[in-house]
């Protein structure tokens, strides 16, 4: 999750006022996250069997929207190829701040089976966009899914909106890109 | 019609433009000269008596150590009418090699002719719209060919994965490092 | 508004000695600050409740981690979009886009004013009431081309055209069906559309002329589902083919404006129906309308609203969408001429003294009606958990199965 | 038509008259220049209009994944459309040509992942046709009670996404839940959800596990008397779902066949062309089913609304063959499923092409071996491809509504598209 950059977003110390109203502000965001309706391959299909009557993601609030400017979370459920890839990172940044990435599947994760000899394959999503979330499987079943959103929950709740953010390692508030993609 | 009567029925109206062909196969075929493939192909579709209807794949493939190299365009050919198949084939030179197109007699064959071109790079004369079909327009080169060596980069995206990529891919665990911790949901079981 | 002076002069008498603008401001703010929180808090009501109906007709549980049974769910939802970013992408007419969702929340709010829920609980009653509210809502529509053409975005644009196309096009059989309990009560004004109707469930105006209003009442209740963008008239905003159609281009509390703006449409089509059709704010009964010194008349209303609301979601998560040309053949072609010859019938009626104040047998159809209609209701859902159980032997214990 | 050199966006087939695509006999095959329909010159046709290009996809609702369809639009009607696909391209063939036999069938799985089983009983198909393995009846009768399980899974994703493009979406996910059950009877069997790997070269990669006689049966059962007739009722026979698809995108049969549509997109347009019944494989030609056709009951023959309900016919004769081949299984002697799976797979030289009738259609795999352990060349011909090529003739005058529909009844899969 990137920075935000706002008339209030992180310019407060730390208090018992911008504490409790960074609680409340990651507790709505975390159970609404608006995924965006976008499957790419495989995935795509255990992301829908996740949205079914039998795992639905609506109870954790999540419901999808087509388009990225009302989406949240983007999950990126299937195989990034390098045509895809330009526009996987426009509808990235087509999203509305604060915005939430899961990687679903080892093709998303690290280009998965198709590493070694697909010459059309992005070698994972991370290369484009920021990750927040891996989820490993090929593919992931829906149980993994929810898993991987309930833990992208638990890092927005220690998430800071309103107050100034410190450079720990470890906290999300910290995390940088560098380092890690490329 | 068995692949026998197909054959005898193709050299009798094109002779030596037959220039070969293997019935005992498991998928009988002939090979026919490049230059007359469009005209086989409508005789093959207009005959009552074959009466293709049907072009079921149109596919490359690379030879570069035959001799002399060359590639071939198979096409796989199935009458709906008479439930028969047959497959024709072509050859080409590896350099610059060009196939008269077939789009005329099916359809189909302008999206296959255009994934061919694609992977192979067998241009189809003729053709109404021979451009990439799977790879973005600026793609350099035909990578189903056997010689064919992935670049590092395409667009600044890497192609061929480095070494510190595999490192960090194939470290098991840590595919889940990142800004996030992720920890399997099965990690519990495989520790126990 | 004269309740809420005289209520304000009943607890303050000081109040009396006011300005008279001082007194007609306050007593204007007050009623306005109501509805507008009904307004702007109904829909986290409205969206809970549909996406639970949708969970139930869909075989799934819905929202239940947030609160409990997922209560709170549409509180985070909106507390959130608050803190969301606002994008204005580039190319867009920021004014325009700006006061796209405003319109739209404008057009939706305005009807208000003149709603009843009471005999004198009503912010104002104008006497051109009807007129006012078809005035009014066509604010949306202006609205929506707006934020379609402001957006710079060809699906936004598509949706924005779609939408006013169809806004029109069912603007016309609605008109033309308000006339037809107009003609009957002979006054524009909602209050004394209603009074008409006092005396009991069988006095409805949807009992009135038996064979003819029902189906007015159909008619309207239909265009004005398709006022309110609502399957099966979603297409400015058909998800599968418009992306999200005229706010597409729209993210933040921006778009929480427009999903604002479409609940509470929802709710204001169906208390105007229920207001010409099902009697308003009077209950079906003359004993039910207040229990003791508790007048009972806005709980009439919401009721007979909600029941309506409800319907429309039944509606929403049952049928497919229609088609553009279909859309309009259904309101030129089919809903159109149907409300012509009604208001031609209805008002020949009218005017033919024999009938002037309905047909003999309308006393005695309206209570059986009501019965069959609930027994029906009543039958159906004994054969649904009927059925259910049926299908629960059907899906009998798979033996060693997992 | 123009020459046009390669790889450029044929500019000189721009200058000609743009050819009348109309529905060809199968003397002429319809063509269409599609890089003249898209070029300036044909915006200039009607001075009067202004036309807009609209850009479906490659993220869209409606496009299933990741197709993108430039469609040309003169206000809601399409004046012409192009599919642009390739971004799902994986490079399945490549990878075919770099690992051994078995360790092709995983990708196959990764093609048409709606119906991984089918992919992978033809490739099996093909490279035992290819080294002359014979698998045994119990391991036939596996694979259809498998691909027939699948045909009915995959149907179920088809129709309710259709559904779901049309506007309803309560159908879907119905169907979402009853493909389920589905699904556990494929995770009990080899331990996979969604991409199984389950049938080998010469045979299969786990035997039934005890009981799956008795839940098939329940299964099938439910889906006979509750699942089945529900979808019809819901969705198939709703008035405004056959006004959406009854009269659009109409395919008559022989533009059908010269797009080499197959399964039930060419069965919606009235040939009753089968695989399963025309070149049996599998022991299918043993049980007794029939062929769905459409029949043009609301329209024109041949509409999206047939080649919906050819899916729908075929879900419940799947459920037919699956009755038979559990009595089948009950009775029948079972043997070891991995008795006839090669050590190491080294087919002699030589090249085959075999086709199975997956549930998109016509599956053909084209392998050439060079006696080595792994595939010289594989090539996978696959129906939903074909099924695109033919989309910018149906998609000509159409509403952009309709386009969503069209897709729709398509049924494509864009892993098996790009592959």
């Amino acid at each position: 999750m990137s920075e935000t950059q706002g008339l209030i977003q992180n310019r407060f110390g730390d208090g018992v006022l911008t504490a409790s109203a960074d609680q409340v502000i990651n507790w709505a965001r975390k159970n609404s996250m608006w995924s965006m309706t976008f499957g790419l391959a495989c995935c795509a299909i255990e992301m829908m069997a996740t949205g079914g009557t039998r795992y639905d993601w609506d109870r954790f609030g999540v419901i999808p929207r087509g388009t990225p400017r009302q989406s949240d979370l983007m999950i990126v459920a299937g195989t990034v190829t390098l045509k895809m890839a330009t526009r996987i990172k426009r509808l990235y940044e087509q999203m509305a701040e604060p915005k939430y990435v899961i990687s679903m599947g080892s093709c998303a994760n690290n280009g998965g089976p198709y590493w070694r000899h697909g010459y059309h394959v992005l070698k994972g999503v991370d290369e484009v966009i920021p990750v927040d979330v891996y989820v490993p499987g090929c593919p992931p079943r829906p149980e993994a899914l929810l898993y991987g959103i309930m833990k992208l929950q638990e890092r927005i709740q220690e998430d800071r909106v309103l107050r100034r953010r410190e450079l720990s390692p470890g906290s999300l508030a910290g995390a940088t890109l560098d380092g890690w993609t490329k | 019609m068995d692949a026998k009567a197909i054959h005898d029925k193709l050299v009798g109206r094109f002779g030596d433009r037959v220039t070969g062909a293997d019935l005992e196969a498991a998928s009988p075929f002939a090979t026919i000269a490049t230059e007359a493939i469009a005209e086989v192909a409508a005789f093959c579709k207009s005959e009552p008596e074959l009466a293709f209807d049907n072009l079921m794949c149109l596919s490359g493939v690379d030879y570069p150590k035959a001799d002399p190299p060359r590639m071939e365009v198979v096409y796989h050919l199935l009458s709906y009418r008479h439930h028969h198949t047959f497959a024709l084939k072509v050859h080409v030179p590896r350099e610059s090699p060009s196939v008269p197109t077939v789009e005329g007699v099916w359809g189909v064959a302008n999206f296959h002719e255009r994934e061919c071109w694609d992977l192979f790079g067998i241009a189809f004369a003729g053709h109404s719209d021979l451009r990439r079909i799977l790879l973005p327009d600026d793609w350099d080169g035909h990578p189903l060919r056997k010689d064919w060596q992935d670049p590092d980069y395409y667009n600044g995206l890497h192609v061929k994965p480095t070494a510190q990529m595999a490192e960090r891919a194939m470290g098991g665990e840590r595919i889940g490092v990142g800004p996030f911790d992720f920890t399997p949901p099965n990690a519990h079981i495989e520790e126990g | 508004m004269q309740l809420t002076h005289d209520l304000i002069v009943q607890l303050l008498p000081a109040f009396a000695e006011w300005p008279l603008w001082l007194r007609v401001a306050i007593a204007a703010a007050v009623p306005a600050i109501v509805c507008f929180h009904f307004m702007a808090l109904g829909p986290l009501v409205y969206v809970y409740a549909e996406r639970k109906i949708s969970g139930f007709m869909q075989d799934r549980l819905g929202p239940n981690r947030v609160g409990p049974y997922g209560l709170l769910q549409t509180v985070a939802d909106a507390v959130k979009l608050l803190f969301k970013e606002a994008i204005f992408p580039r190319g867009v007419d920021r004014r325009l886009f700006v006061l796209g969702p405003i319109m739209v929340n404008v057009g939706a709010f305005l009807p208000f004013v003149v709603i009843p829920w009471g005999a004198r609980l009503q912010p104002a009653d104008l006497n051109v009431g009807v007129f006012y509210v078809i005035a009014v809502s066509s604010l949306a529509t202006v609205g929506l081309i707006m934020a379609g053409w402001a957006s710079n975005n060809k699906y936004a644009l598509l949706g924005a055209m779609r939408s006013a196309a169809q806004i029109v096009s069912y603007e016309i059989p609605a008109v033309m069906i308000l006339l037809v309990p107009v003609m009957i009560v002979g006054s524009l004004s909602l209050q004394d559309i209603v009074a008409v109707q006092e005396g009991g469930l069988h006095n409805w105006l949807l009992f009135r002329y038996f064979p003819l209003m029902p189906v007015a009442f159909v008619i309207f209740f239909a265009a004005g589902m398709a006022e309110t963008n609502r399957t099966p008239f979603d297409i400015p905003e058909a998800e599968s083919e418009l992306v999200a159609g005229f706010h597409t281009e729209y993210s933040g509390f921006f778009f929480a404006m427009f999903f604002m703006a479409e609940y509470t449409e929802m709710f204001v089509i169906s208390a105007v129906s229920s207001v010409l059709f099902l009697g308003g704010y009077l209950a079906p009964l003359p004993a039910l309308q207040q229990i003791g010194p508790l007048p009972l008349g806005w709980f009439w209303l919401w009721f007979k609203a909600w029941s309506l609301v409800f319907v429309m979601m039944w509606l929403r998560w049952t049928l497919p969408r229609l088609r553009v040309d279909q859309l309009m053949y259904v309101a030129w072609k089919v809903l159109l001429p149907i409300a012509f010859a009604l208001v031609i019938a209805v008002g020949w009626f009218v005017l033919w003294p024999v009938t002037a104040d309905g047909f003999w047998w309308d006393r005695y159809v309206g209570w059986p009606l009501t019965l069959l209609l609930v027994g029906f209701l009543f039958v159906v859902m004994v054969r649904a958990l009927l059925w259910n159980r049926a299908r629960a032997r059907a899906l009998a214990p798979q033996a060693g199965a997992p | 038509m123009s020459q046009s050199p390669p790889g450029s966006n044929t500019a000189a087939a721009a200058h000609s008259p743009a050819p009348v695509g109309g529905v060809g006999g199968p003397e002429s095959p319809p063509t269409s220049n599609r890089a003249a329909e898209f070029a300036p010159a044909a915006w200039d046709a009607d001075p009067d209009t202004d036309e807009m290009v609209l850009n479906m996809g490659p993220q869209h609702p409606a496009t299933h994944g990741v197709l993108r369809v430039e469609l040309r639009t003169d206000g809601e009607v399409v004046k012409a459309a192009r599919p642009h696909i390739g971004y799902l391209h994986r490079c399945f063939e490549k990878h075919a040509e770099n690992v051994d036999y078995p360790g092709v069938l995983p990708y196959t799985d990764r093609m048409d992942y709606v119906a991984a089983m089918g992919n992978t009983l033809g490739f099996s198909l093909a490279v035992e046709r290819l080294s002359g393995i014979e698998t045994s009846p119990y391991v036939n009768t596996i694979r259809v009670v498998m691909a027939e399980l699948q045909r009915i899974a995959s149907h179920c994703v088809a129709v309710g996404t259709y559904a779901m493009d049309i506007g309803a979406f309560t159908p879907f996910l119905h169907l979402l839940r009853d493909r389920e059950k589905i699904l556990d009877l494929f995770e009990w069997t080899c331990g996979a959800r969604l991409l199984y790997n389950y049938n080998w070269i010469g045979g299969v990669s786990h035997d039934l596990p005890d009981g799956f006689v008795r839940a098939g049966r329940d299964l099938l059962r439910e889906f006979d008397s509750v699942t089945w007739p529900e979808l019809v009722d819901l969705i198939i026979m709703n008035k405004i779902f056959i006004k959406r698809t009854a009269e659009v995108g109409v395919c008559p049969p022989e533009l059908a066949v010269s797009y080499d549509l197959t399964g039930p997109n060419l069965r919606g347009s009235g040939p009753p062309r089968d695989l399963r019944k025309d070149a049996p494989y599998c022991g299918y030609e043993s049980y007794d089913f029939e062929v769905g056709v459409g029949e043009g009951k609301f329209g024109p023959l041949g509409s999206c609304f047939d080649r919906n309900w050819v899916r729908v016919v075929e879900m419940r004769e799947s459920s037919k063959i699956l009755h038979q081949a559990l009595d089948r299984l009950e009775t029948m002697e079972k043997t070891d499923v991995h008795e006839k799976v090669p050590k190491r797979v080294k087919p002699p030289k030589g090249e085959v092409y075999v086709r199975s009738e997956a549930p998109r259609g016509q599956l053909g795999y084209y392998v050439v071996s060079d006696g080595g352990i792994n595939p010289y060349r594989v090539k996978a011909k696959s129906p939903c491809f074909t099924a695109m090529s033919v989309f910018h003739h149906l998609a000509r005058g159409m509403m952009i509504a309709d386009i969503v529909a069209l897709i729709g009844s398509l049924d494509i899969v864009l892993g098996e598209i790009d592959r």
